[in-house]
């Protein structure tokens, strides 16, 4: 393997006055300084979010999470794997609601072993529920990162060339336990285009910098819980795709929902297809018919298992959009410089220092309106009212 | 009850598109903009004086703008002392009579100052959802510590859809999805896709109503119940809605379609270069026989 | 025949009990108080003790708490 | 009875309506103020269903009406009818065919699509246009107003000397917040403890209702002051109005009004008067009665006053006012023990017996916990619960103490020669209501003081018959 870059440890760094940020205005209070550094915390979420090209939109990714005995240190509340635990729901959650047409599995190591919790799947109720109930889980023995990754590779390698496969590993452990070389595995991993990351529960370890570094994943290390959400938060977002990855076009069917009215007499419920997988056992008159085989399923977005054609309802694929046509970052300007004292968005007035201005359509918004935009409406409410829609 | 203490804010978007309004008024003379105007003033009223806690907002959707009929631009700039006393001198309730006020003389504004350019005629929905979001989210940055706020949005629409807004139409209902922000429709005319969506997706209500005429009673009897009181009342059933998808090349809507990897755009027909991204795609074997080969890999 | 007593009925949790059959017994009040021992819970005692009674419980309390804060 | 604390009772506007005679209920429903703040006090059920039928002028049949409602919250509904009739807002009718249907109270329903629509005539005489006003007052300068004068109030019932009318005085010792021996001053009661402890808002809607029920002794018409009560309540701030076209009485209510700091006037005789914001929260008071304090009332007590929460508790029993008004220093000197004073902080610890001595006061643990909570500080008000909770247990662990012991007055009954007899003594004493305590082995029981004459009667009849 070759040297690692050179890079700074944190410890290596000067001392950081952090204090020292903080000054006292003319009254003595510190409000102002502490609302400058709130404001560019806000801003540098904005400009963070940009100048993407192209995205694997159909992702498969298994998340790994280490049930070894460090699981159990406390210096996250209550422990490290309720923590780790929770803030996973809230990650599967919004994954989902970022990526529709993608898929998770979830794998835990411990005992030197690895095993499946969940299988990939696109439906995050199944998963939310799997990691409810490992709360119980003992954690004992040390993680074996070798097992993990390969139990991971031998699902992800068959998936098609057009999606992206990944990794994410939540390491509490400072070691692993391998059964033969892993950096022949990174290497396999690398040929294979899976992405592995890395978030650290305890401090960096040298495997992860390399196994992240060759796979063209990231690795960091939390400071505490909300750095932890953050980093985990990070995943969320499609990563881009590798430019040699392949490009086609997916059949995909679009079932429409159908309800046999109750007037009907012949209509007759019927079972469900997903019900296979043997959870809730139920009839039920209405549901999503695949367009090939006509089986019948209650959710969507799902892989047929009759057929094998994937079946999605319009607005999942609405959901990506914006992941695909960013909406500009906005000019910042003082707010002397305007005018008409009124934001466009809410028609509130603008009161702080900045406006904020559509680079196309020159209206301008207040602070919160534009993190509002940027972060949930992904369009600009003034742009859409141009003749110009695209 | 707990939920006293809590807000209800209630937006409503009023379609007033010109050309609809004028060809209804060559119709049916009996219901004119006015006259709807008129209905949702009542629900807007009725709203407002359910609770003290209760707010409105109006905006009107343009074709070329949208316009915030109340509360006025710049609200929230100096605290609620209104100088123009302009009471309306009946037995009004003071805070409607100059609510209704406000929305009467906005509106005037708006059919004095616009000339219609080009020849978009459809109503740009979008845009006037997309700022009642942005003014619920800064209504809602602006509560007190502790307060709690529940907004839901009303769309009275008249005119037909426009295709071209898909985008941004389901980029608001998402955004709204997040924010439970409910979206409810009173379509007018014809049934409106979009709408169906943006209330299937939010959990709001849709409804095409069968009489003009009688569009406050409808207002009134449907949509002023907020989220809690729904959960009560029989309402009327949740709409049929149409999620298959609209092929970008021919807008078709389709069963089984193409999706191109980096796009996601649809296409009803397999083409070696996507039109949107300008992609080139592997040529590959049907896909009919592939899965199950793998489905069988896998299986041994 | 029926035997009437007038006086109080006081409903209190055993511990409290023990403790009222105990000033009974030492004469603490300077006098027997309780008309009849109903049950665990209930003693039937004469009214005009009430109010040094309640005076006896509360400094009871008083010993048996302790200050929560240092000032 | 031996009862050692009286809960202070306050009525919602329901409860007080429904006490009214019908006629008199007809006559305040002629007034658009007053539909609209009996509908605002609604059940929320309920007012969907005097939208769905204000504007509809025929009876609707029963029958659909239940219909309204998905099957599972029939409840509701039944809850909706009887608040509905009680109130008079809507009368049982005969349909065409035999039907039974329901029509809404025509007075209320014209006068309520009044408020909503318009029409009608106006609210107040506004005939006589006032031309702006030179003393204009501010919205912060009535704030401030209003809340002096609410202050005085309580002031004087803290026992410090201020200027306080008459017949405001008489009114404390007709309300039983204050009690006064003759010739002497008036002193605070038990109940004027708790009523210090209140919100504003509750502390205002308790004076009032007090203040209506001596109203008709007064030779006040209850229906115009209530009206004119509602009407004020939907006041706008900030806005100056006309005393034109009132009653004499309605003046003399207008006064009193000036003097609770409700309304502001100038002089005495000024032509215009200023509702204040307390008059405005007035119908804000009217829900969150003091029997529900536990509710969730999170909103400061008073929004826009300066003095919106100023206290913050620790968890080491440390109290911390924010506040320089010696009322408020006074209030939460009620509770705890004062340690320090700051020109714009006082610092006090609750210990076992500050709290205790409140209690003994009669307060209850209740409402020294609502009173901190309403008036908490806003940074608290992020935080989840508000109070820290070892302070709320151990505040209603020290009233426990004293309740240790529960003392009721009665009468022993033993040495019963049968088991029959003991039966029936203690079955009548059952039917009465009256058996405080039994014990079928022993042939012993007690009854309640007032239920002995009765058993005692009962038992002399039967000894005779037998």
């Amino acid at each position: 393997m070759d040297e690692e870059p050179e890079r700074a440890k944190r410890w290596e760094g000067g001392y950081e006055r952090t204090w020292e940020v903080l000054k006292e205005d003319e009254s003595g209070s510190l409000r102002a300084s502490v609302e400058e550094i709130l404001y560019q915390a806000k801003r540098k979420r904005v400009m963070e979010t940009h100048g993407q090209v192209r995205l694997g939109m159909m992702r498969h990714l298994y998340v790994v999470i280490d049930c070894s005995r460090s699981m159990e240190d406390q210096d996250l509340k209550p422990n490290r794997l309720s923590s780790t635990l929770k803030l996973m729901e809230a990650f599967v959650d919004e994954y989902f609601y970022q990526n529709p047409i993608s898929q998770v599995g979830i794998i835990t190591t411990k005992n030197k072993r690895a095993e499946k919790l969940t299988e990939l799947a696109g439906n995050p109720k199944k998963h939310v529920a799997a990691l409810r109930k490992a709360v119980d889980t003992v954690c004992a023995g040390e993680p074996s990162l070798y097992n993990a990754l390969s139990l991971a590779v031998h699902t992800l390698k068959h998936m098609p060339g057009h999606t992206s496969r990944e990794v994410l590993i939540v390491l509490s452990s400072l070691t692993t336990c391998d059964p033969s070389n892993i950096y022949e595995l990174i290497k396999t991993l690398k040929s294979l285009k899976v992405r592995v990351s890395v978030i650290g529960l305890s401090a960096e370890v040298r495997v992860c910098t390399v196994l992240t570094r060759e796979t063209g994943g990231f690795y960091h290390v939390i400071l505490d819980e909300s750095h932890f959400k953050e980093l985990l938060m990070l995943h969320v977002k499609p990563p881009p795709a590798s430019a040699s990855s392949e490009c086609s076009l997916i059949r995909m069917g679009f079932p429409q929902h159908c309800v046999a009215s109750l007037s009907d007499q012949d209509a007759k419920p019927s079972f469900s297809m997903s019900q296979l997988d043997g959870d809730s056992p139920g009839l039920s008159l209405s549901g999503y018919f695949c367009p090939q085989c006509h089986a019948k399923y209650t959710e969507l977005p799902v892989e047929c298992k009759v057929c094998g054609l994937t079946l999605v309802s319009a607005p999942h694929l609405a959901r990506s959009f914006h992941h695909l046509f960013p909406l500009q970052a906005f000019t910042e300007s003082p707010v002397e410089q305007h005018t008409d004292r009124s934001c466009q968005g809410c028609q509130g007035r603008l009161k702080d220092r900045s406006v904020f201005s559509c680079p196309s359509c020159f209206s301008s918004f207040c602070m919160d309106c534009d993190l509002f935009i940027h972060d949930s409406l992904h369009c600009c409410p003034c742009c859409i009212h141009g003749p110009s829609v695209s | 009850m707990a939920s006293e203490d809590e807000i209800n804010l209630l937006v409503i978007v009023v379609d007033v598109n010109p050309l609809w309004w004028g060809q209804q008024a060559q119709r049916e003379a009996e219901f004119t903009l006015s006259k709807c105007l008129d209905a949702v003033m009542v629900m807007g009223n009725s709203h407002m004086a359910m609770t003290r806690t209760n707010k409105l907002a109006v905006i009107a959707s343009h074709c070329q703008d949208s316009h915030f009929l109340y509360p006025m631009k710049n609200w929230g700039s100096s605290d609620g002392a209104t100088d123009d006393a302009s009471c309306s001198g009946d037995g009004k309730y003071e805070l409607l009579s100059v609510t209704n006020n406000v929305i009467a003389e906005e509106m005037r504004n708006i059919m004095l100052k616009t000339e219609i350019k080009g020849n978009s005629t459809a109503t740009l929905l979008a845009g006037s959802l997309a700022k009642a979001l942005c003014y619920i989210h800064r209504v809602s940055k602006e509560l007190a510590v502790g307060q709690e706020m529940k907004s839901r949005i009303l769309v009275v629409k008249a005119s037909e859809d426009c295709a071209l807004q898909y985008m941004n139409f389901m980029n608001v209902i998402f955004a709204a999805q997040k924010q439970n922000i409910l979206i409810d429709a009173c379509v007018l005319d014809s049934d409106s896709g979009l709408l169906q969506q943006a209330c299937d997706i939010t959990g709001g209500l849709y409804l095409k109503i069968p009489q003009k005429v009688a569009l406050a009673q409808y207002l009134l009897w449907v949509f002023l119940p907020d989220t809690e009181q729904r959960s009560q009342l029989v309402l009327p059933p949740p709409a049929h809605v149409d999620y298959r998808a609209a092929c970008f090349c021919h807008q078709n809507l389709i069963e089984i379609g193409y999706v191109c990897s980096v796009c996601l755009s649809i296409f009803c027909k397999f083409s070696p270069i996507c039109s949107t991204c300008q992609t080139a795609f592997k040529i590959q074997l049907p896909q009919m026989v592939k899965p199950k080969k793998k489905k069988l890999k896998q299986s041994i | 025949m029926v035997n009437v007593h007038k006086g109080v009925l006081v409903e209190c949790d055993p511990a409290m009990k023990q403790f009222l059959l105990y000033l009974d017994e030492t004469m603490a009040l300077g006098k027997k108080f309780i008309l009849k021992d109903l049950d665990d819970t209930h003693v039937f005692i004469l009214a005009e003790v009430v109010h040094t009674l309640q005076e006896r419980v509360g400094e009871l309390m008083d010993q048996n708490s302790f200050t929560i804060s240092q000032k | 009875m031996m009862k050692l604390r009286v809960q202070l009772q306050c009525k919602n506007l329901h409860e007080y309506l429904r006490e009214l005679s019908p006629e008199l209920l007809d006559r305040l429903y002629n007034h658009p103020a007053t539909c609209l703040a009996v509908y605002r006090e609604l059940p929320s059920l309920a007012k969907n269903y005097v939208m769905r039928m204000l504007f509809v002028d025929q009876a609707l049949p029963q029958a659909a009406v239940a219909l309204w409602v998905i099957k599972d919250r029939h409840k509701d509904h039944h809850e909706c009818v009887s608040v509905l009739a009680g109130l008079r807002l809507w009368h049982n009718q005969q349909l065409q065919g035999g039907l039974q249907g329901y029509i809404l109270n025509p007075v209320f329903k014209e006068n309520l699509r009044t408020a909503l629509l318009g029409g009608g005539k106006a609210w107040a005489d506004e005939g006589t246009t006032l031309g702006p006003d030179r003393h204009a007052r501010d919205l912060e300068s009535l704030d401030r107003y209003a809340m002096e004068r609410w202050e005085v109030i309580l002031q004087f019932m803290v026992g410090s000397p201020s200027a306080v009318s008459q017949d405001l005085a008489q009114l404390l010792v007709q309300a039983g917040l204050m009690k006064s021996e003759a010739g002497e001053a008036p002193y605070i009661t038990s109940a004027g403890f708790q009523f210090l402890l209140l919100d504003t808002a509750s502390q205002l809607w308790y004076f009032t209702l007090q203040y209506l029920k001596s109203a008709q002794s007064r030779g006040l018409d209850l229906v115009e002051i209530l009206s004119f009560l509602f009407q004020l309540s939907f006041s706008t701030l900030g806005r100056d109005y006309s005393v034109e076209g009132m009653s004499e009485s309605l003046l003399t209510f207008l006064q009193h009004l000036r003097e609770f700091g409700l309304v502001f006037q100038r002089k005495r005789k000024s032509r215009r008067y200023y509702p204040t914001r307390l008059a405005i929260t007035l119908a804000a008071g009217v829900t969150s009665s003091a029997s529900s304090s536990s509710s969730s009332s999170v909103v400061p007590s008073f929004p826009g006053t300066g003095d919106t929460g100023y206290i913050v508790v620790e968890t080491n029993y440390r109290v911390y006012a924010y506040t320089n008004s010696e009322l408020q220093i006074a209030l939460v000197a009620l509770f705890s023990e004062m340690l320090y004073r700051f020109p714009n902080v006082v610092v006090a610890q609750l210990t076992r017996e500050s709290v205790q001595q409140a209690i003994a006061n009669g307060i209850t643990a209740q409402q020294i916990i609502h009173f901190l909570r309403t008036r908490v500080h806003p940074v608290l008000l992020s935080q989840n619960p508000v109070l820290p909770p070892t302070i709320t247990d151990q505040i209603r662990l020290w009233e426990l103490e004293r309740d240790r012991l529960q003392f009721t007055e009665g009468v022993l009954y033993n040495q019963f020669l049968s088991q029959a007899d003991f039966e029936v003594l203690r079955d009548r004493a059952q039917g009465l209501g009256c058996l405080m305590w039994q014990d079928v082995a022993h042939r012993v029981m007690v009854v309640t003081h007032q239920g002995h004459s009765e058993v005692k009667r009962f038992w002399k009849r039967q000894r005779s018959q037998t």
